[in-house]
C-alpha cells in the first residue's frame, strides 16, 4: 500500500475557527434527544449564524461499562453483551468476539477446529447482517437529508433479513447466535430458502435505491463536497470501515488480514472515487456502503452455492471454557469498521480484561475536526455519513 | 452556463425518476401486517418468555448460574431427602431472552416459550413465581444416584 | 350575503347593521369549517399517500374504512391536550403566532373563485390580495420562533423568514406574464380568459409554460413543503419554529399549513390550469364548476404530497441559490421575453 | 519487519527507556518507561522503516492480581451480596496499571504491541495524542476508567462518566458507590424478597 500521509505533527483540534465579522455566537445542545444524532449522542455546538464553529461530543448516555461486566462474566456469557454493542450488526459483533476468543485459545495452544459447514454459516449470516446494517445506514441517511421514503424501503428489505435471522436463531435483534467454536444452531431449510429468495430479489431493490436517492440531484447537492475527509486525516483519527474506504484507502480486513474463510470468495473492496464531488465526501462514504451491500450480496451468493452438506456446527469445546493465561488483540471487519477485542486471560473462566476497540468510537472523534466550519445541515449530513451507533461508542 | 442548464435538467430528470418509483409503490399492495389481527407464524426457535416446567425441575441451579444477568432466583430449604424447592422465580425486568439458561438444563425443563406479549402495568408483576408451596425437586434416576454418592 | 339573510323569516326584523355582522360571522364560520374539514382530509390523505408510497397502510382503524376519521380523532386529542408553554416565552407573540399563520390562509380563502358566482369577494385585485395575505404566514413563523425562546425554533424562524420572503419574488414574477396577458388581477377574469377547449389553458401556452413551473416550485417554498421545508426540518432543527407548541396551538400551525397548500394550489389552478373550466366545453355546466375547481386543486395538493415523500430537502444556502440565481433570472427573462413577443405580435 | 527487529531498532535508539521484550507469546510485547512513550511513539510513526501510522487500540489494564508473567489467580471483582451490601476489597491494590498500545503500519503491514506500566500510586504517562490524534479519545477513556493521567493531552476529562463521578471503575479494587447524586445505585432487582 502506498504511503498515504505526509508525517508531521497536526495541531490539536480544539479552538474556534476565525470569524469573518463580529457577531455573537450561539451555544446549542444538539442531542442527546435529537433526530439526526442517531441515538443518544450529545453534541455541544457553537454556531455563528448557520455556521458551526465548534463541535464537542459528550458521550456516556448509553454507557453500561461492558468491559467491567466482561470481568465478571464467563467467556460464553459475554457473547450476549457483544450483541448490545453494535445492535444493528449484532451478528458481526458476536462473530468478532468469538473470533477473538478462538484466536486467543489457538495462540495459547488450545486446538479449536471450527467445522467447515459452520464457517460457511458464519459467513452467510455475517454478510446478511452487514447488508442489514448498511440498509439502516442508507435509510437513516436519507432521513437525515430529509427523504423519508428510502428509510421505509430499506426497513422492508431489512425485515426480510430479520425474518431469516428469526428462523435461524429465534431473535430479531439480539441474536447471540455465534458461539465460541462455531454457531449455536444450523440454518433450517426454510430459512435457507428465504436466503435464496433474498439473493434473487435484492439487486433489483438496490437499483431502486440508487434511482430513488443516490442519483437524486438534491441528494447529490446536499452530500457532495460536504464533510470532506482526506485519507491522512482519516488514518490519524483511526477511522476504519466505510469512512476510511470512502476517503479512497483500499483497506478491508477481509482482504488485507483474511479471517474465517474470506480468502475463498471473490469480491471487491469499493473505495470512494469522488464521482460527483471530492474524494472522501459524504456522498462517497454513502456510496461505498451501497456498493458494499452489492459485494456482500456476491459473497452470500458464492457461499450459498458452495456450502458443504449439513454437518456439525460446533467445534468440540469444553463445557466450562477456560482460556490459558496470555493475551491477544484480534479484530474483524464489522459493517462500521474494524472491531477488535483485546483479551487478557489469567487462566480462569472469565477474562481478566476484555477491551473493545469499537469502530464507531474512533469514527466519532473526527466530528470535532470535520464539524468545524460547516453549516448545521451539513453537520447532520456528516454525522449520518459516519453511521454512528451509540451502543458501540458508549459500550 | 452549460452547467447551469444541465443542472436544471438533472434536477428535473432525477426528481421525475424518483416520482416514478414512488408512484409505482402507490399502486402496490403494502407489505406490512395489521398486527393485532394478522399475526405472523413464529419460527420454532423463537425465544419468547422463559417457561419452567416445575415438576421436572431438579433445582440444580445450573440455569441460575448460566444466566448472565442473574434473573433466575432459586431458593431451597432442607438437606438430603427433606430438600424442598421453595422458590423458582424469573425476573423479566432483567431477562434478556438469551436462552443461555436452557442450554445446561439436565432435564430440559426450562425452555423458551412462544409467548411474547405479556405486558403488565406494574414492574412487580413481571417477577414470575413458578413455585407456590415448597415442592420436592424432580430426581431423575442418574441424578438421584449422584446425589446419594455425594451424601 | 346579508341580503340573503334578511330574506329569512326569523331574521327579517333585525336592523341591517346587525345583519351585516351576522353575515360576516357566518361567512367566516363557513370558511373556517371548510378549512378545518379540508385540512383534516388533507392530513388523512397525506398519511395514506405516504403510507402507500412506503409500502405500508397508514391509518386504518378510526372511522371504519381506512381510518377516515383518524384526523378527527387527532383533532379531538389535540383539543384535550394540556397547553404547555415555555416559562420564558414571549407570551403575547407566542400566543399570536399560530393565529397569524392560520390567518394568512384564512384570509386567502375569501377570494378563491370556486365558480363564477361562487366566490367570497370578487376583488379586482384578487391575485395581489392573495400575495399579500399569504405573506402573513411569515409573521407567524417569526413570532413563533422568537416567542418560543428556543434556539432551534429561532433557527427555524430565521430560515422561514428568509425563505418565504425570498420566494415571494419569483412567485410574483411568475404570475406577471399571465396578468399582462389577461390585463386583470381579478381571479375570475383570469379564469374566463381560459374558457373553451383545453389548449386555452395558460399551462399549455408555451409562453406561460416556464412560468407555471416556477410558480409550482416557488409555491412549495412558500408553504414550507419538501424540498423546501427548511423552517421545520425535523431532522435538523428538531421541528423548527413550532417545536414548543402543543395542543390546539400546534393544530393551528398544522391546519394553517394544509390550508396554505390548498390556497397556493387553487391559485395555480386559477392562473394556469383553467380554473373552473374542465377543458371540454361540453362539460362546462355551472353546477360542476366548484367540483372541477376543487378536484384540480386537490390534484396539485396531491402532487405536493407526492413530492414530499419522494425528495430530500435542500440546504439553506442552496435554497437561496435556487431562488436568487435560478428562479428570479429565469422569471425576469421570461417576463421580458413575453413582453417583447406581445409587443411584436400586437 | 518482525517484532524482534522492531525491538532491536527501538533498543538501539532508546537504550534506557526500553524495558523489555516478551517474545515467547504469539503477539510479542515491547515495554518501555512511561516518560519516554511520547518520543518513542513519534519515532515509531516517523521512522520510514517502521512508519506505524495507525493506532488500533489504546487500552488501560489493571494488573492487580496478575503477576509479572501474566500468570496468576483471578481475583474476584466487587459483586453484590444477596442482602444488597457491597463486598469490599480488603486490601487496596498494589499491582501496576498499564497502558497498552496496539499499532499497525499501513505501509509495511506489521504490527506492534507496546505496553507501558505505570505505578499505581502515581499513574502518570506521556500523552501520544499529538502523534496519533485518535489517542486523545483513547486516553480520555483510559483516564476515565483507570485514573491514569496523560501528561500533554489537551483535553483530559472524563469521557463516559459524569465529571463528578468518584473513583476509577475499571480498576480491580473499585468499589461501586451506594448512591450517586442521591440516586440509589442498588444492584438488586425486584425479585429479591424482603427478608423482614
Amino acid at each position: 500500500m502506498t504511503d498515504v500521509r505526509p508525517h508531521q505533527d497536526i495541531a490539536t483540534p480544539a479552538g474556534d475557527i476565525a470569524k469573518p465579522i463580529k457577531s455573537e455566537l450561539l451555544h446549542i445542545n444538539m442531542g442527546p434527544q435529537h433526530p439526526s444524532t442517531h441515538g443518544v449522542l450529545r453534541l455541544f455546538i457553537t454556531t455563528d449564524g448557520e455556521m458551526v464553529t465548534k463541535v464537542v461530543p459528550y458521550l456516556g448516555y448509553l454507557h453500561r461499562c461492558a468491559e467491567k461486566i466482561a470481568e465478571g462474566n464467563t467467556y460464553h456469557q459475554y457473547i450476549i453483551y457483544t450483541d448490545r454493542m453494535d445492535y444493528l450488526a449484532a451478528m458481526n459483533c458476536n462473530w468478532t468476539y468469538c473470533l477473538a476468543v478462538e484466536n486467543t485459545l489457538r495462540s495459547l495452544g488450545v486446538e479449536v477446529e471450527i467445522p467447515e459447514y459452520a464457517e460457511y454459516v458464519r459467513v452467510i449470516i455475517g454478510e446478511l447482517n452487514r447488508i442489514a446494517s448498511h440498509l439502516i445506514a442508507f435509510g437513516t441517511y436519507g432521513l437525515d437529508i430529509g427523504a423519508m421514503t428510502p428509510f421505509f424501503h430499506a426497513l422492508r428489505e431489512r425485515e426480510a433479513i430479520l425474518n431469516i435471522f428469526e428462523k435461524v436463531c429465534g431473535a430479531r435483534l439480539m441474536y447471540s447466535y455465534y458461539d465460541v467454536g462455531g454457531v449455536k444452531w444450523d440454518i433450517p431449510d426454510d430459512a435457507m430458502d428465504e436466503i435464496k429468495l433474498f439473493i434473487d430479489l435484492f439487486p433489483a431493490k438496490l437499483d431502486e435505491y440508487n434511482e430513488l436517492l443516490t442519483g437524486n440531484k438534491i441528494f447529490v447537492e446536499r452530500t457532495a463536497n460536504v464533510g470532506v475527509l482526506d485519507a491522512a486525516t482519516c488514518i490519524d483519527y483511526g477511522c476504519t470501515g466505510p469512512v476510511l474506504r470512502g476517503s479512497g484507502v483500499k483497506h478491508d480486513l477481509r482482504k488485507d488480514d483474511p479471517y474465517s474463510i474470506y480468502d475463498r470468495f471473490d469480491f471487491d473492496i469499493p473505495v470512494g472515487t469522488g464521482t460527483v464531488g471530492t474524494v472522501g465526501d459524504c456522498w462517497d462514504r454513502y456510496h461505498v456502503r451501497m456498493l458494499e451491500m452489492y459485494e456482500s450480496w456476491r459473497i452470500i451468493q458464492q457461499a450459498v452455492d458452495r456450502i458443504p452438506p449439513r454437518g456439525e456446527v460446533m467445534a468440540k469445546m469444553p463445557k466450562n471454557l477456560k482460556v490459558p493465561p496470555g493475551q491477544g488483540y484480534y479484530r474483524a471487519e464489522n459493517p462500521k469498521g474494524e472491531m477488535g477485542f483485546y483479551i487478557i486471560s489469567d487462566g480462569g473462566t472469565v477474562p481478566f480484561r476484555c477491551k473493545t476497540r469499537s469502530p464507531a468510537f474512533h469514527n466519532l472523534h473526527i466530528i470535532e475536526h470535520v464539524g468545524k466550519g460547516q453549516m448545521i445541515s451539513d453537520l447532520c449530513a456528516t454525522i449520518g455519513s459516519l453511521d454512528l451507533v451509540l451502543g458501540e461508542i458508549d459500550r | 452556463m452549460v452547467k447551469f442548464v444541465t443542472d436544471i435538467w438533472d434536477t428535473f430528470s432525477t426528481v421525475f425518476k424518483g416520482m416514478g418509483i414512488t408512484a409505482r409503490y402507490m399502486r402496490k399492495k403494502p407489505v406490512t401486517q395489521q398486527f393485532p389481527e394478522e399475526r405472523w407464524a413464529l419460527p420454532d426457535r423463537f425465544r419468547g418468555f422463559v417457561h419452567n416446567d416445575v415438576p421436572r425441575c431438579t433445582s440444580c441451579t445450573l440455569c441460575a448460574k448460566a444466566c448472565p444477568v442473574d434473573c433466575i432466583y432459586i431458593e431451597m430449604e432442607g438437606k438430603g431427602k427433606d430438600r424442598r424447592m421453595t422458590r423458582f422465580a424469573i425476573d423479566y425486568n432483567k431477562c434478556i431472552w438469551c436462552s443461555l439458561c436452557t442450554e445446561p438444563c439436565p432435564t430440559n425443563c426450562i425452555t423458551m416459550s412462544h409467548d411474547y406479549d405479556h405486558s403488565v402495568y406494574l414492574r412487580e408483576k413481571l417477577v414470575y413465581e413458578f413455585v407456590g408451596d415448597p415442592v420436592i425437586p424432580f430426581k431423575p434416576k442418574k441424578a438421584a444416584r449422584e446425589e446419594e454418592a455425594e451424601a | 350575503m346579508h341580503e340573503t339573510l334578511s330574506n329569512l323569516p326569523l331574521l327579517s326584523g333585525l336592523p341591517a347593521q346587525v345583519l351585516v355582522v351576522l353575515a360576516m360571522v357566518s361567512a367566516g364560520g363557513i370558511i373556517l369549517g371548510c378549512i378545518a374539514v379540508g385540512g383534516m382530509f388533507f392530513i388523512w390523505s397525506e398519511r395514506k399517500v405516504a403510507g402507500y408510497i412506503q409500502s405500508r397502510y397508514g391509518p386504518m382503524y378510526v372511522g371504519g374504512w381506512h381510518g377516515v376519521l383518524q384526523s378527527l380523532a387527532d383533532g379531538v386529542k389535540l383539543l384535550l391536550k394540556e397547553d404547555i408553554w415555555p416559562e420564558k416565552a414571549d407570551k403575547p407573540l407566542w400566543r399570536m403566532a399560530p393565529l397569524l399563520v392560520f390567518l394568512g390562509a384564512f384570509l386567502s380563502f375569501v377570494v378563491l373563485p370556486f365558480g363564477p358566482n361562487f366566490v367570497g369577494a370578487n376583488l379586482d385585485i384578487g391575485l395581489f390580495y392573495v400575495m399579500a395575505t399569504s405573506s402573513l404566514v411569515v409573521m407567524g413563523v417569526i413570532s413563533a420562533g422568537w416567542g418560543s425562546n428556543n434556539k432551534w425554533a429561532l433557527y427555524g424562524a430565521l430560515r422561514g423568514a428568509a425563505q418565504v420572503i425570498s420566494y415571494e419574488i419569483p412567485l410574483g414574477l411568475a404570475l406577471l406574464p399571465v396578468v399582462m396577458s389577461t390585463g386583470s388581477l381579478n381571479l375570475g377574469t383570469i379564469i374566463q380568459a381560459q374558457a373553451g377547449w383545453i389548449h386555452n389553458w395558460h399551462l399549455l401556452n408555451p409562453l406561460f409554460f416556464v412560468s407555471f413551473w416556477i410558480y409550482v416550485i416557488s409555491s412549495l417554498a412558500e408553504v414550507n413543503r419538501v424540498p423546501f421545508d427548511l423552517p421545520e426540518t425535523e431532522s435538523e432543527l428538531v421541528s423548527g419554529y413550532h417545536t414548543e407548541y402543543t395542543g390546539m396551538k400546534f393544530a393551528f400551525f398544522f391546519l394553517g399549513e394544509y390550508a396554505d397548500m390548498f390556497v397556493v394550489s387553487a391559485i395555480g389552478v386559477t392562473v394556469f390550469l383553467g380554473g373552473w373550466y374542465s377543458g371540454i366545453p361540453a362539460l362546462d355546466v355551472p353546477a360542476l364548476f366548484p367540483l372541477i375547481f376543487i378536484l384540480k386543486s386537490f390534484f396539485l395538493v396531491f402532487v405536493q404530497i407526492w413530492l414530499r415523500w419522494t425528495l430530500p430537502r435542500l440546504r439553506v444556502d442552496q435554497l437561496m441559490y435556487v431562488c436568487w440565481k435560478v428562479f428570479i433570472p429565469i422569471a425576469l427573462a421570461n417576463l421580458l421575453l413575453y413582453g417583447v413577443i406581445r409587443t411584436v405580435l400586437s | 519487519m518482525t517484532e524482534q527487529e522492531i525491538y532491536q531498532r527501538l533498543q538501539a535508539r532508546f537504550d534506557d527507556s526500553i524495558l523489555g521484550f516478551e517474545s515467547d507469546i504469539p503477539q510479542p510485547v515491547v515495554s518501555c518507561t512511561p516518560e519516554a512513550v511520547g518520543d518513542i511513539a513519534k519515532y515509531l510513526r516517523d521512522d520510514p522503516a517502521l512508519s506505524f501510522d495507525r493506532l488500533l487500540c489504546l487500552s488501560g489494564v489493571d494488573y492487580e492480581g496478575l503477576d509479572e508473567k501474566g500468570k496468576g489467580k483471578h481475583r474476584e471483582i466487587n459483586r453484590y451480596e444477596e442482602d444488597g451490601t457491597v463486598n469490599p476489597v480488603e486490601d487496596p491494590g498494589t499491582g501496576d496499571l498499564a497502558v497498552v498500545y496496539h499499532l499497525e503500519s499501513f505501509k509495511h503491514h506489521h504490527r506492534l504491541c507496546l505496553s507501558v506500566r505505570v505505578p499505581r500510586e502515581t499513574p502518570k504517562i506521556a500523552s501520544v495524542g499529538h502523534v496519533w490524534i485518535t489517542a486523545q479519545y483513547g486516553e480520555r477513556e483510559t483516564y476515565d476508567f483507570f485514573g491514569i493521567e496523560f501528561e500533554g493531552n489537551p483535553d483530559l476529562r472524563r469521557l463516559f462518566l459524569p465529571e463528578d463521578w468518584v473513583g476509577w471503575p475499571l480498576r480491580k479494587d473499585y468499589e461501586m458507590p451506594v448512591r450517586y447524586n442521591d440516586v440509589p445505585l442498588e444492584g438488586l432487582g425486584l425479585a429479591v424478597r424482603d427478608e423482614q
